[in-house]
């Protein structure tokens, strides 16, 4: 059991990385990446989102949906990613403005991120139960948060490299991201 | 003006990357006497592309062509993605790799002390992906091989792909220990038996240990060179042989002995040329130990349980990645201030 | 070879032989002592003209006491010390002063400077001299005598000694630490000084141990100097005050004041904290020779020992006059063509503007370079973060990083990775393959960071008073509606018993009018005295005609207007 | 159908109560932005950027209502240094509002001024000293170099004079990288 969902964690960290290999969400991760600072406060937020989101898109699903209202499900998902961003914006806004300010216009956005929606979805397709729901949804939040860290700190590097005016900003990094998919398709195979 | 110090004791970055080189020569040496003359082909041919696309691409990027060039940076980057790749591999799998090496992950991001990641190890990896079957078809070590290919063999084969008539390609090559040892126990066969296959010699790997071998040998001049510091392959064969020692005490049935994981594979290769490439390598002690120690874990863990019979690339790749926030939070106590 | 050595230090340390300290990394570089220490200091004679810079210690500029043509003898006051952080610069031979004006200085700027330029008379007559009992005195008097006499610290960084003097209740100094180590190659001038005036030294030591009332002192000296350690040994032992004598290893930069600290004590000075918070002071043994010569002598700071090696024919030291041209001490040590000069060491010192910048406080030596000596390094090429450089610094930094940082000039990266714990030692750059100018870099992002924060403290001040300026604005208008309103209410009652809210709007409107009036005419010319008014007058007409002559229309209403409101 | 309806309703109608409940929890009060967008403007008070001084332009950019680019004493420095705390894109000053210029210090020329003290009231700063009819003094120290005394004076005795280099206040030079040739763009502009 216990083994079970420690695979389904490192399945959504690793191998399954939600953005490398699944890549959903990019647009936060080529957004907001560019200072550390900022990365890790979206992927808090976006952490927070899609757990809570998955979580509570499990329950709708399951015990207000059924079967027979199943073409609710993708609407009614959005609805209460959209609530629970909107919850997320006041929090920060009033804890940390400055940090509000500079998400800008991703914080929002977080609603029509489409690994927040992604996720419930995949744990609707994979018939996984609540645990599990809320395992996946962790799982894919600390892979994107992982992986957007990480991008970002490396962002941070790059901008005092001596890197060619034509590959500069987007260009390298979206060279990077890809380079940064190679390495993580070598997880391939570690969980089936 | 005001250039102080004005003196100075340093080795040029030339002399640096020429020392590294020299280190490789008795690992060479050994992949003659193991698998024949077939690696000096790829060597130079892997050395040709490096300088070609190099030059190519500094001449673009309008930097001085001759500095960069002799600086040796590139025919080592060429000579280590040569050695990682099997010995008698096509020739355009060659000059593939090695222009992804300079091209991609060295010059678009600014060349010398620019890149974040390995570049041959990006090579390598995107070779890996691309053509899974060709980067596994490995020789025979000639002692094992039922056909011996000479010089002149191997390179018509390097470049042609033909081989003397009358020899079929399963007798110059074999799987190698660590991806024979995968698909046996998938096949549930049972460690011992596995290891009885000839092609395991007596410390991991028949032929391969003597050049794992000859890597120690060349990774322990660096050392004493001061080219490289003790951290990263410490960190990186006690992370290995840490890791292998415990599943092999666990299950000896079904995870090979630390010896097969210390001398197969790349492991002496990546332990002391790899992952001591500093400029895409972390620079705090404990960043070092922390990153080879992590690349330790991460290959043994993709050797056992993932889809690729080696994992070095994808696990120094992934730490490449990380080496920013590793230096960012390991960075030692500065005179003066408390910790 | 380093880490060898590191090693033995080490293992040395371990075994408790030596009972010393170490610090991170270091370097070893070639001494080159041995061309400047064969002879002794050989004194320079008075020269024909001296400049004396008004800013040769850290500090304010001292403030001047003469004018140009008033005559003035050896040892006196040319300039005063403006406030606590200053020193006095005075007149190192008698004669007239001939002018005081911006000149070259040694400084890394090549900008020149207000300087004092002195003929000096060929009599080299002394002013009164009167020794100091200095026990019979107060401490403070002692001080401020040290003051006056313009005693800064002679190792380099001049700063004005008898601040490190003071005793702090607070902080009381426990060990006092007198640097003789000289790590850096080439300078000799304080092993010189050792070698051949051990005892004065030691007298100057009791007295800055008094002024202290330190319970330990150590005389520090680097283990490639036997002859003046055993010098300033065989003095110490003359002493009626415990002194002792520290070989410490020799290693550069050993002699850095941290450095020194930590290899005696054991301590590290706290960043960007003093030496005295952790109970410990450092000397340079040049600047305690001179607080003997004034305090035994009553000899202000008007000499110093200077190393004059390289390529010249008769390397040595030299006791010069401060304020000598450089060229012409480079000429009298047997230098003939002079194409560059540095000031310091090889490893920190600069190149001077010219040869005719004058000999200062931190003179401490002159290289004469010849082109073999100190080749151009080859082109820079990236880094390739080796960590030789890590390896080396002795403040214990990531110099790779901080040149990552201040190369992009992201500044406050730079300062967060401690870019001003750097002591510019040059150590990073001696090691580094990529022969990378690394301590420029620092340099600049120093120079860099210490501008925006002063823009930053300018603006911060410029703020405050902005909006002091408008409160104040804000105030004086509402005093002024107050006083309206109470007058139309005054107005109301008297003429309008019956309340008219119409008379009393206009009448309001009528006193806005005459506010926005009053608020044209300046404030401070109402109630002047006849003579003021008179001036005021004067004034006027002049700027009736300056205006007369301007053809401007805007201008010519704006006068109109201002007249009007007169 | 219908409980299709009812089941979106009482989503929203939950989520609305949730959310209004935070809303009156996290209640913002005033902005905190302009204190940190008006720590990076230069305070020189000149105006340049078509508002009355630092602060309203600060409370400006919080609100939307003027753009990053239009401080010319802060300089390039500044706009980046805005565009990373509200993380917006960089863009290059607006040359509509002037073009930074050396940090100067206002100087009156003290045989012509006649003492009206038209540049006293002009200074948002109180740098001008000087009684009505004698003439005035600039406080170098704490003048902004903001030009605004220069235009009021009616004998035209204040002259902007830039701060000259001096050992005191001397920067160290960025240290000159040879490898690199001259990058393209400047060639051309040299073309």
């Amino acid at each position: 059991m216990v083994q079970e969902y420690f695979l389904i964690l490192m399945g959504t960290v690793l191998v399954n990385n939600i953005v490398l290999i699944k890549v959903l969400g990019l647009c936060p991760f080529m957004g907001v990446s560019k200072k550390l600072e900022t990365s890790i406060a979206m992927a808090a937020a976006t952490t927070f989102v899609l757990t809570v989101g998955s979580g509570t898109s499990y329950l709708i699903s399951h015990y207000l949906l059924g079967t027979e209202l199943f073409y609710l499900r993708t609407l009614s998902f959005i609805v209460v990613i959209a609530g629970v961003v909107q919850f997320t914006e006041m929090f920060l806004e009033k804890t940390s403005p400055v940090l509000y300010q500079s998400l800008g216009i991703f914080l929002p956005l977080i609603t029509t991120n489409c690994a927040v929606l992604g996720i419930p979805l995949l744990n609707v397709q994979s018939n996984h139960n609540f645990i599990e729901s809320l395992l996946f949804g962790l799982g894919g939040a600390i892979g994107f948060s992982m992986v957007l860290i990480m991008f970002a700190s490396l962002r941070e590097r790059l901008d005092a490299a001596d890197i060619p005016a034509p590959f500069k900003g987007s260009a390298i990094a979206m060279i990077t991201a890809g380079l940064m998919s190679l390495a993580f398709m070598g997880f391939a195979g570690l969980v089936r | 003006m005001n250039r102080s110090p004005y003196i100075s004791e340093a080795p040029s970055v030339t002399s640096i990357m020429l020392k590294v080189m020299l280190a490789l020569v008795p690992a060479i040496a050994a992949y003659v006497w193991v698998y024949g003359g077939g690696i000096l082909v790829t060597l130079a041919l892997a050395s040709l592309t490096a300088i070609v696309t190099e030059a190519l691409m500094l001449k673009l990027r309008d930097r001085p062509v001759r500095l960069f060039i002799t600086d040796g940076s590139a025919l080592v980057t060429a000579w280590l993605l040569a050695l990682a790749l099997p010995p008698l591999a096509p020739w355009w799998l060659i000059v593939l790799g090695t222009a992804i090496a300079i091209v991609v992950a060295k010059q678009i991001y600014g060349g010398l002390g620019n890149n974040p990641f390995n570049p041959a190890m990006v090579g390598y990896a995107a070779l890996l992906i691309s053509f899974p079957a060709l980067m596994t078809t490995w020789p025979a070590p000639l002692a094992l091989a039922e056909f011996e290919l000479g010089f002149v063999d191997q390179m018509l084969f390097i470049f042609s792909g033909n081989l003397p008539a009358g020899v079929a390609l399963d007798a110059v090559t074999s799987a190698t220990p660590l991806d024979y040892l995968k698909t046996q126990l998938t096949l549930n066969h049972s460690l011992q038996e596995i290891t009885q296959s000839p092609i395991f010699g007596t410390l991991g790997a028949t032929g391969g240990e003597l050049v794992a071998a000859a890597y120690l040998l060349g990774g322990l001049y660096l050392i004493q060179q001061r080219i490289i510091t003790w951290h990263l392959p410490v960190a990186f064969l006690a992370a290995i042989a840490i890791m292998a020692g415990l599943f092999y005490l666990a299950d000896a049935g079904r995870f090979a002995d630390p010896a097969l994981h210390l001398f197969g594979g790349a492991t002496m290769l990546c332990a002391f040329f790899i992952i001591t490439d500093p400029v895409s390598g972390p620079t705090t002690p404990r960043g070092k130990l922390i990153f080879a120690a992590g690349i330790g874990i991460m290959t043994y863990v993709i050797r056992v349980y993932g889809g690729y019979p080696d994992g070095v690339a994808f696990a120094v790749i992934f730490f490449n990645i990380c080496v920013p926030l590793i230096d960012a939070y390991t960075q030692p106590r500065v005179f003066g201030h408390d910790k | 070879m380093n880490a060898i050595v590191n090693l033995s230090e080490l293992i040395k340390r371990k075994l408790g032989k030596t009972g010393l300290s170490s610090f991170n990394g270091g370097v070893h570089p070639p001494q080159h002592k041995l061309e400047s220490t064969t002879s002794p200091i050989r004194p320079v004679p008075p020269p024909a003209r001296l400049v004396l810079p008004l800013r040769q210690h850290v500090g304010n500029v001292s403030k001047l006491q003469v004018a140009t043509g008033d005559h003035v003898l050896k040892g006196q006051l040319l300039a005063r010390a403006d406030g606590q952080v200053s020193a006095a610069v005075h007149a190192p031979t008698s004669g007239t002063i001939a002018a005081i004006d911006n000149q070259l200085i040694p400084h890394p700027s090549g900008l020149p400077d207000i300087s004092i330029t002195l003929e000096a008379d060929g009599r080299d007559e002394w002013i009164a001299r009167q020794p100091l009992d200095y026990k019979a005195m107060s401490k403070q008097e002692l001080l401020d005598s040290l003051r006056e006499a313009g005693v800064v610290g002679l190792g380099g960084a001049t700063f004005p000694s008898h601040i490190k003097l003071r005793e702090d209740a607070r902080h009381p100094v426990r060990t006092l630490i007198i640097n003789g180590a000289e790590c850096e190659p080439y300078i000799s001038c304080d092993d010189m000084l050792m070698r051949e005036r051990a005892a004065e030294i030691v007298r100057g030591i009791e007295i800055m141990r008094y002024l202290l009332d330190a319970g330990r002192c150590v005389i520090g000296i680097e283990d490639n100097k036997p002859q003046a350690a055993a010098a300033m040994r065989a003095a110490a032992a003359d002493s009626e005050v415990a002194i002792d004598v520290a070989e410490v290893p020799t290693i550069y930069p050993g002699g850095g004041a941290k450095q020194l600290i930590k290899v005696i004590t054991g301590l590290e000075v706290p960043s960007g904290r003093l030496p005295s918070e952790i109970g410990v002071q450092c000397f340079n043994v040049a600047t305690a020779y001179s607080v003997h010569r004034l305090v035994h002598h009553g000899e202000p700071v008007i000499s110093r020992i200077v190393t004059v090696t390289g390529h010249v024919g008769h390397a040595g030291n030299y006791e010069v006059p401060l304020g000598m041209s450089i060229r012409e001490l480079v000429e009298l040590a047997g230098g003939k063509a002079i194409p560059e000069l540095i000031m310091g060491g090889p490893m920190m010192g600069f190149n001077l503007p010219s040869a005719d910048v004058p000999v200062v406080k931190a003179t401490n030596c002159i290289i004469v370079p010849d082109s073999a000596m100190f080749p151009e390094p080859p082109p820079a090429l990236p880094c390739i973060r080796c960590t030789r450089c890590a390896d080396a610094c002795p403040a214990n930094l990531q110099p790779q990083e901080l040149y990552w940082f201040s190369k992009s000039q992201n500044l406050d990266k730079a300062r967060e990775y401690k870019i001003f714990d750097c002591i510019e030692c040059g150590c990073c750059t001696y090691v580094c393959p990529s022969n990378i100018p690394l301590v420029q870099y620092y340099r600049f992002a120093k120079s860099e960071i210490i501008a925006q924060d002063r823009a930053r403290e300018a603006a911060d001040i410029a703020r405050e008073r902005n909006e002091f300026r408008l409160k104040r604005i804000e105030r004086e208008k509402q005093e002024r509606a107050q006083k309206h309103a109470q007058k139309a209410a005054g107005a109301k009652t008297e003429a309008a018993p019956a309340d008219d809210a119409k008379k009393a709007a206009i009448a309001a409107a009528i006193e806005r009018a005459k506010a926005q009036k009053a608020e044209m005419t300046p404030k401070n010319t109402e109630a002047v005295s006849p003579v003021v008014a008179a001036e005021i007058a004067e004034i006027e007409t002049r700027r009736a005609e300056v205006q007369a002559a301007s053809t401007t229309e805007a201008r010519t209403e704006e006068k109109q207007s201002t007249e009007e409101a007169k | 159908m219908l409980t299709a309806l009812y089941v979106m309703l009482g989503l929203a109608l939950l989520l609305g109560v949730v959310l209004g409940y935070s809303a009156l929890k996290f209640k913002v009060e005033g902005d905190p932005l302009v204190a940190r967008i008006d720590a990076i403007l230069p305070q020189t008070q000149c105006g340049q950027c078509g508002y009355p001084g630092c602060k309203p332009y600060a409370m400006a950019i919080a609100k939307g209502e003027a753009d990053i680019n239009q401080c010319p004493p802060g300089g390039d420095a500044g706009v980046h240094a805005l565009a990373d705390l509200l993380g917006v894109e960089y863009k290059p000053l607006n040359a509509e509002h002037g073009l930074p210029k050396p940090k100067s210090v206002a100087v009156i020329d003290e045989n012509v001024c006649i003492g009206c003290t038209l540049c006293i009231q002009a200074c948002p700063v109180d740098a001008i000293l000087g009684a009505a009819k004698h003439m005035h003094t600039v406080i170098a120290s704490e003048c902004t170099g903001c030009e605004l005394c220069v235009a009021p004076c009616p004998v035209d005795c204040i002259t902007m004079e830039p701060i000259a280099e001096s050992p005191a206040n001397w920067k160290w030079r960025y240290p000159v990288f040879e490898i690199k040739p001259e990058p393209a763009v400047t060639r051309k502009i040299a073309e």
